[in-house]
């Protein structure tokens, strides 16, 4: 082989990838990242307890967190392994077990206020992430059942721990029947 | 609307109905308790308007529809209420609120039970509010309130009222007892409820393996010469009484899925509601009682009885000849749709057309089920009613997969058991697909309450945030203001 | 008086899949007598092996799983597989390698997808086409059948079945008892560049519908399905189907130039067509599972039966037809669910 | 026009990419856990396909030949499919952003296929014009979508299956691949007589 060759070769070589290389640089500075779709559909899976046991502030953190490879997807003990089959379908990932470290599955619950216990005041008003408590300054709380997530942040901020998290009630069993008669 | 229906599935089955269709009707005299539950087998319960220790009369309202698919119920007989408590009861999830009243003996009636003067001279809407305030339900298996479903199929502008005879599924043979027995009553509530509905036409439906009752209806039908209401006569074949089949096979059109049959101009009742109709209209009784079958192989002499709405069950199956052999399974509904209960205290409800109670002999195909796993043979599809693949959807089932379970139908199953008839691997699908709408249910309800739980969220933290302004902007102004007045003194000091 | 509760419906009809199972084996029969009136009793060695072999497989592959082996050997589902295996692959076919197949359609073609009603391939079909492509010459040589040449005897053929079944060298004493099966005689006249009436002027392949002794079976075959169809085991779309996706095909091309293509007849009773048709065809675990659904794939088979017979490197195409269309099952399903009562199509 | 149809015939299912000749196996496994993805692979695959055969025909028959650098094809078509393929993704980008949201992250993927890279050195070795090139290339990816199709759904049903442990997930599907090119092979020898 001759050093012509060589030479013409690699220039050939050189001159492709300069041009290819320009063409996809050019792309890559068009191309924007669409991460925020991936958010809202990691996010519209994930129970929306906003219990922050994935160490996240909230569910949607924790779906941009997911969106971005920062976190994987076994850490959201609310919404259990039906959760993280859905995320892993979403992403096309294999499903995992959830990661212990971020604390263990329960049944739905509910937190209740021991109103004959609770003082006023009005601690854990701010601390509930979906504004389900109701009550004022020294006036005794109340749990609105129907919008409380069992998430149980109102927990540490009362004094006089007359929050309690009781089991969820059961979904309306109606069910059509035929009349077949 | 849909086009005319290309669904001929369904299967002929061993109707069991000789027996007890045979013997007349037996008048069962009030009995000396009734065990009244609220929910009278519609789901949803009625509000009690009596407390434990009222002296009630015959007829008197004990609980009032507050809701639209509850319905009122009445006290069937004179005497003292003795308790109000959760009770087990023939309804969905096998319990509910019950009033028990011990009768008095004496045959006082309430004041309110007043034959209706001229049901021709009520306006429909009067007509439907009469019959709500006393308490007519749909008596052919489900317990619908019927005022309800007649006011929408007004609104929805139904034109064809179609009067359920079929009576398709196998020991029930109540509506054929009553078409028999009181054609005429049937024909008579037939034109109220036509004129209550709004609708142009009205038609009996009833299978053809009915004679007898064909031939009364038809004769009822002769004597009234009323062109708009006619019979038809469909093949026997289950389960074509079911409200959708059968409006399929008579009206030719098919209720759009999750609709209601008024969204295809028909609305469906049964004959013995037609029949309670035509008596509170001429003797102004509330719902009091309806006929029932007792039947089965464990019953001595199988038959249909007229008993009071809350007769414990026990009463009726002694009314029969009392228990035979070994009874196994005691069910409120036929053998295929319904219902089996834990114990014979339970009162009888408007929705209860037949008390079965069954031996090894009736249900010894079931009990012996050996279940192996699916061979995709299809004969679930091929008699499934409403179109369905069963074989399809119980392994979208077993795998919890809800958005297949939703494109493949799980909520157009009527529940009809034909699937688990069929199948040769003997699985229990109907119970399956129960259990899935059920899943369905929960999660959907679930993922509105994540929904909504979002939606709170961004408005806490939106308004955490302004409460976080607010602050600061006070915190600010006030530092200003400290800061003002000393601009020479105190800022040389930092 | 308290009683217990259970969910409806309270009965059942009390079919049940062994039901299915033995009928299908019972319906096999007249195929089996034709077999071994032909080719003498090498079906039944076959049978014999296939048959122990897929118990034991059975038992095996459920025991490994620490599952009960008794339900699933009593459901007669892996004696189905047996058989139909059996009467697919030659009857001079060493033992070892009917035992073989047999293991690999139960353990591969069953078992590794969690057995009974979860394998996607028809598992006697994966064991054939296994066979086929590994052995292809012990598997296209069938022993002369008795009609077409009537010098020898019963026996004779049961003697050359014990020698066949136990691997010993049938070219040496059988030599001229043995050939392949009138498709592959066929198949290899049209190489040659004969045309077909030459081919079926010569006498060993001649008969009143093209091959003789498969015929029989073929008849045979047909009287068994349409046995299957009467007590409804076996519906008629899939059949239907294959016969018509073979033999629409072939009428045309047999119009169109009847000296190298075969007739509709001929098609219909050579080879396995019958046997595909309404047995093999029809298992309902591998087969599509809405009536549409099963006309397509019915119909996929009979087309690309056709395709391989007539164009393809083997002889018949069945087996890779319905493994073919095996595969394209899921798919088909996707597409053809029926309309939903109340739903617009 | 015949002879078109053969090689259409013969790349798409004869010597099917995947099944037969074993191409494309990254994707093939990868990209076919739900049909709605496969799908989006399959129709890109395609595309890339068709183009790259005719792009590289054109480097090959106008570039390289006439210097004589045929010793640098590999390096050369490896180059072009990568620029095609971002090329395509800013022209379905711009032309419809609908497609692209559906195609996702598997246009960049497509980079990856040997497939492409099969089909653009096959084409030089047979020496096919730019007519069969095209048509060798679309065939090829169609033969490989109708394989990745059929694939994904028997997956999708898989998933629902019984399978037993040790065989769950990536086993049972490449025991399934395997019989699925089994059952290719009934195609063996098809148009060879």
């Amino acid at each position: 082989m001759n050093l012509d060759a060589v030479v013409i070769a690699v220039l050939v070589a050189a001159a492709l990838a300069v041009a290819l290389g320009a063409a996809l640089g050019w792309a890559a500075a068009r191309i924007e990242p669409d991460a925020s779709a991936l958010v809202e559909r990691i996010d519209a899976l994930l129970p929306q307890t906003q219990c922050g046991q994935c160490l996240f502030p909230g569910c949607r953190p924790y779906a941009v967190a997911i969106a971005s490879g920062a976190a994987d997807i076994d850490r959201c003990p609310p919404g259990g392994e039906v959760t993280v089959r859905a995320l892993a379908a979403l992403l096309d990932r294999a499903p995992r077990p959830l990661d212990p470290a971020f604390g263990m599955p329960k049944s739905a619950q509910v937190a209740w206020i021991d109103e004959s216990r609770c003082i006023g005041c009005a601690r854990c008003l701010p601390a509930c992430p979906v504004d389900a408590i109701v009550g004022a300054p020294r006036l005794m709380h109340t749990v609105i059942t129907a919008q409380c997530t069992g998430c149980e942040l109102c927990l540490p901020p009362c004094p006089v721990d007359c929050i309690e998290l009781r089991p969820a009630p059961a979904v309306s069993r109606h069910q059509r029947r035929p009349c077949a008669a | 609307m849909a086009a005319r229906s290309t669904f001929p599935a369904g299967l002929v089955l061993d109707a069991h109905k000789q027996q007890a269709c045979e013997s007349p009707i037996i008048e069962l005299p009030l009995p000396t308790q009734v065990v009244l539950a609220l929910d009278q087998g519609a789901g949803y319960s009625a509000e009690p308007v009596v407390a434990v220790g009222d002296a009630v009369a015959a007829g008197a309202l004990v609980a009032r529809a507050d809701h639209p698919f509850a319905s009122a119920v009445h006290a069937p007989l004179a005497g003292i209420i003795v308790a109000m408590e959760t009770r087990e009861a023939a309804v969905q999830g096998g319990r509910s609120l019950c009033i028990v009243i011990d009768g008095s003996g004496a045959d006082r009636i309430d004041d309110s039970v007043r034959p209706v003067t001229d049901p021709a001279s009520l306006s429909p809407e009067e007509l439907v509010q009469r019959m709500r305030d006393a308490g007519i339900a749909g008596l052919g298996g489900a317990g619908f309130p019927t005022p309800t479903k007649l006011a929408s199929a007004r609104e929805l502008g139904a034109h064809t009222l179609v009067l359920n005879g079929a009576e398709c599924e196998p020991w029930i043979c109540c509506d054929d007892a009553l078409m028999r027995s009181a054609a005429d009553d049937v024909v008579l509530g037939a034109l109220i409820l036509r004129r209550a509905a709004g609708t142009v036409r009205c038609v009996i439906a009833i299978e053809d393996d009915k004679p007898a009752a064909i031939a009364a209806v038809t004769k009822a039908i002769e004597r009234l010469r009323d062109d708009a209401l006619t019979l038809a006569v469909i093949p026997a074949v289950y389960p074509k009484g079911a409200e959708r089949q059968l409006i399929t096979a008579v009206a030719g059109v098919e209720v759009p899925a999750g609709g209601l049959p008024a969204d295809a101009g028909v609305v469906c009742q049964n004959v013995a509601t037609a029949a309670a109709v035509a008596r509170w209209a001429t003797r102004g009784e509330p719902m009091l009682s309806r006929i029932v079958t007792v039947t089965g192989s464990g019953v001595a002499h199988p038959g249909n009885v007229r008993a009071a709405i809350g007769t414990p069950l026990a009463a009726l199956i002694a009314a029969c000849g009392g228990y035979r052999g070994a009874p196994l399974r005691l069910i409120a509904g036929g053998s295929m749709t319904g219902r089996a209960l834990p114990s014979d205290e339970v009162g009888l409800t408007k929705s209860m057309n037949c008390v079965l109670v069954t031996t090894r002999d009736d249900i010894g195909s079931r009990l012996g089920a050996v279940e192996l796993p699916c061979i995709r043979c299809g004969d679930c599809a091929s008699v499934c009613p409403a179109g369905l693949l069963p074989q399809q959807l119980l392994r979208a089932a077993l795998a919890d997969a809800h958005d297949a379970l939703r494109r493949l139908g799980v909520r157009d199953c009527i529940d009809c058991g034909l699937c688990d008839y069929v199948c040769p691997s003997q699985i229990p699908l109907a119970d399956r697909f129960r259990h899935a709408r059920r899943r369905l249910l929960e999660a959907e309800a679930m993922a509105n309450k994540a929904a909504a739980a979002r939606e709170r969220h961004e408005l806490h933290k939106r308004r955490l945030q302004q409460a976080a302004t607010a602050e600061q902007r006070a915190f600010d102004s006030v530092r200003n203001r400290a800061r003002q007045p000393g601009d020479g003194s105190a800022g040389d000091g930092n | 008086m308290r009683f217990d509760t259970s969910p409806a419906p309270h009965v059942i009809a009390g079919y049940t899949v062994p039901r299915v199972m033995f009928q299908v084996l019972f319906a096999l029969l007249p195929a089996g007598i034709a077999h071994v009136a032909l080719f003498g009793p090498g079906l039944l060695l076959q049978l014999s092996v296939a048959c122990v072999t897929a118990l034991l497989a059975e038992a095996a592959a459920l025991r490994w799983r620490g599952r009960d082996a008794a339900p699933a050997l009593k459901d007669g589902s892996v004696l189905v597989t047996a058989f139909l295996l059996a009467f697919s692959i030659p009857p001079l076919l060493p033992w070892w390698l009917g035992a073989l197949g047999t293991a690999l359609a139960v353990l591969l073609g069953k078992h590794v997808f969690g057995g009974l009603g979860q394998n996607p391939f028809n598992p006697a079909m994966v064991g054939y086409a296994i066979l086929l492509v590994s052995f292809p010459a012990e598997m296209t040589r069938w022993p002369v059948p008795m009609d077409v040449d009537g010098t020898r005897t019963w026996s004779e053929l049961a003697q050359l079945s014990f020698a066949g079944f136990y691997g010993a060298d049938l070219a040496v004493r059988w030599d001229g008892y043995t050939g392949a099966t009138a498709l592959d005689s066929i198949r290899s006249g049209l190489d040659l560049r004969y045309t077909l009436p030459e081919l079926l002027g010569r006498g060993e392949i001649a008969g009143t519908l093209g091959a003789r002794g498969f015929a029989w079976i073929n008849l045979a075959a047909l009287a068994g399905g349409l046995y299957l169809m009467a007590r409804r085991i076996v519906r008629w779309h899939i059949p239907v189907a294959v016969l018509g996706g073979l033999l629409v095909p072939s009428f045309i091309a047999h119009g169109l130039d009847s000296g190298i293509a075969l007739g509709p007849a001929m098609q219909a009773f050579s080879g396995a067509t019958m046997l595909a048709a309404f047995f093999i065809a029809t298992d309902p675990v591998s087969a599509a599972t809405s009536d549409r659904g099963r006309l397509w794939y019915g119909a996929g088979i009979g087309l690309i039966a056709w395709i391989i017979r007539t164009w393809g490197g083997y002889p018949d195409g069945f087996a890779f037809a319905v493994l073919l269309m095996n595969l394209a099952v899921p798919f088909i399903d996707r597409y053809t669910v029926p309309r939903i009562y109340g739903r617009q199509p | 026009m015949t002879e078109l149809l053969l090689l259409a015939l013969g790349a798409s299912l004869v010597n099917n990419f995947v099944l037969s000749n074993f191409l494309g196996l990254c994707p093939f496994i990868g990209v076919s856990r739900r049909f709605e993805a496969a799908a989006g692979m399959a129709l890109a695959t395609l595309f890339v396909l068709t183009l790259v055969s005719g792009l590289s025909f054109a480097l090959w028959q106008w570039v390289l030949v006439p210097l004589g650098l045929e010793y640098l094809r590999t390096l050369a078509f490896i180059l072009l499919i990568a620029g095609v393929v971002q090329f395509t993704e800013i022209m379905v980008r711009a032309t419809s952003p609908l497609l692209h949201q559906l195609l996702g992250i598997f246009l960049p993927l497509i980079t990856t296929n040997c497939a492409v890279l099969g089909v653009a050195l096959l084409n030089v070795n047979r020496q096919h014009g730019l007519l069969e090139s095209l048509v060798f290339g679309a065939s090829a990816g169609a033969g490989f979508g109708l394989a990745l199709l059929l694939f994904t759904a028997l997956r999708e049903r898989l998933d629902t299956a019984d399978v037993p442990q040790a065989f769950r997930g990536a086993p049972v599907a490449l025991v399934t691949a395997g019989l699925m090119a089994l059952a290719f092979m009934g195609f063996a020898g098809l148009g060879a007589r």
